[in-house]
């Protein structure tokens, strides 16, 4: 298959797509076809057509997949299809709540709390609503507690292409040297 | 201590343990070694002061005012030097948990420096595709189990005959509690916070109890004791009970 | 405006919109902003750059609006992003039904049909044709009616072990109900 067929065949699908377009999900599309050119290298050339031709929208790597994103210099426009302030952004408490589920997941509601000190259920709630959380199974131990993960939709939202990389969350040692230093 | 400060909205911490580091932050305090008594205090004034504070979380706010005078009754009691065996400082599961919730609260504030830089990006959303498609008008991007437990939570809702439930608001003040375990200390010397407590169905009238606790111990008409960490409290008559 | 940052913001648009583009959603996005050019000339010119550019997708008119689609000579790789491998994609109604026998299984079409208040044949039909649902024996009473039940496929996709693990409907109300945290 020539790389213009191949070129013609990704964009059709970034454009069809509800999810990031994976390596796999691209071979499964192409089927019984034999195709030597891997997948990120037809994408590096859509991602310099779209560039040359003044696009508004590029290639996106997120979820270890790829997706037709906007050009961030258009968010004055698309975000009047949203609401009058487009994106929702996150209260300070699901922002925790979330910061503790990607690091300790799969991870129960109690813990969640025993951490933040505070009931969690609405922030839980809203991260579910969001689709940001997602239920996935149960603990092992007596209680069989639900157990909360992160979803592609989160990796989505925050860009991401796996949960590895996040920012690393600061050792306490680190915390303590340093507040040490602020009170010296 | 509150006059250091002025009045502080307690809407403006996510809960009793970001109230504390904030007083930690704003006093220069030894996380190592923090002053229990002091903390102890400003956090009391907070909490009380707060009377009106968001509801949801009033309940861990007194919690933690409960481990706080737990921790400082203990530093209190004399150290009997068992062995060898040492003795663990009362504060140190405390600040461990300072530390821990400190490490998630940054986190907190990284993911939402990304989530800034992301907001411009728009992903594009691809019209619907599915030959198969029965029903044209409401198709879901991804089911999660939330979708499956919700669906089928809402439609019992609407087949179930509709309960009616009492629902009795209750209006319960601090000066009724107040009143409420004067009677009780009359009728007996002392009282079980426990027993007291698990006697109330809603946190609501739990959290009012508490403050009223908090404000009997402060006007002398109750004292409160407790005989090891994490033990229940026992409330007896204080100096100026029933003046 | 020159006709050219017009053309970049109704494609970012096209891009971004999660239902077809209107005249009126086009001048909400535009705000303050004076542009005599109606949308459909817009449309028109960014239409004739696609085709000239042998673009993979073309812009739809459905329904007043617009919106980008695959050309649909690709159908053949874009159906493969959907096949049953894939994530699932569940209109309401086989949503519903899946939620009912998720938690009421082993359950007839009757006690399905009384619940939702609506026929559930066609829904009842995809789930068991996905594989989601599995008939399994009949009921004792007269009717005889045919039982319904989730499948193992049904319990892998949600990364349960057994039907005992879907969330208790405790759990549910915990998680749901918005008051329990305003309240206390």
């Amino acid at each position: 298959m020539e790389l213009n067929e191949l070129k013609q065949i990704v964009e059709a699908l970034l454009v069809a797509t509800p999810e990031p377009l994976t390596d796999a999900r691209f071979k499964a599309c192409l089927g019984e076809q034999n195709v030597e050119v891997p997948l990120q290298e037809v994408i590096n050339e859509l991602q310099s057509d779209y560039e040359s031709s003044d696009r508004a929208f590029i290639i996106k790597k997120v979820a270890n997949g790829f997706q037709l994103v906007t050009r961030a210099e258009f968010e004055t426009y698309v975000k009047g299809l949203f609401s009058k302030t487009g994106k929702l952004r996150l209260s300070q408490a699901a922002l925790e709540t979330l910061a503790i589920v990607s690091y300790r997941q799969p991870v129960t509601r109690n813990a969640i709390e025993a951490i933040r000190g505070v009931s969690s259920d609405s922030s839980l709630r809203t991260l579910l609503d969001r689709k940001l959380l997602e239920i996935r199974g149960r603990e092992d131990g007596p209680g069989r507690a639900l157990l909360y993960r992160t979803s592609t939709e989160f990796l989505q939202y925050f860009g991401l292409n796996t949960v590895k990389d996040l920012p690393k969350l600061r050792e306490v040692e680190d915390i303590l040297s340093e507040d040490q230093g602020e009170l010296v | 201590m509150i006059t250091k400060s002025h009045r502080i909205d307690l809407d403006m911490f996510e809960g009793p343990l970001d109230l504390l580091l904030f007083l930690i932050k704003r006093d220069e305090l030894n996380i190592y070694a923090i002053p229990i008594a002091q903390i102890t205090s400003d956090f009391l004034e907070y909490v009380k002061l707060a009377r009106e504070l968001k509801l949801h979380s009033a309940g861990d706010f007194v919690l933690m005012a409960a481990t706080l005078m737990k921790i400082k009754a203990r530093m209190l009691l004399p150290i009997e030097a068992d062995g060898d065996e040492e003795i663990e400082d009362p504060r140190t599961e405390l600040m461990n948990m300072l530390l821990e919730y400190k490490r998630y609260k940054e986190a907190a504030s990284a993911f939402e420096n990304i989530e800034r830089e992301e907001r411009p990006h728009y992903y594009h959303i691809p019209s619907a595709w599915n030959p198969q498609q029965e029903d044209q008008t409401a198709i879901l991007e991804d089911v999660k189990l939330y979708d499956i437990m919700f669906t089928f939570q809402y439609l019992l809702k609407n087949y179930e005959e509709p309960v009616t439930h009492a629902v009795a608001v209750e209006e319960v003040t601090l000066t009724e509690q107040v009143g409420f375990i004067g009677g009780l200390l009359q009728a007996n010397t002392r009282l079980s916070f426990s027993d007291m407590l698990s006697k109330f169905e809603s946190r609501l009238i739990v959290v009012v109890t508490f403050l009223a606790i908090l404000e009997m111990l402060r006007t002398r008409q109750i004292k409160v004791k407790q005989s090891k960490l994490f033990d229940d409290l026992l409330i007896s008559r204080g100096g100026k009970f029933g003046t």
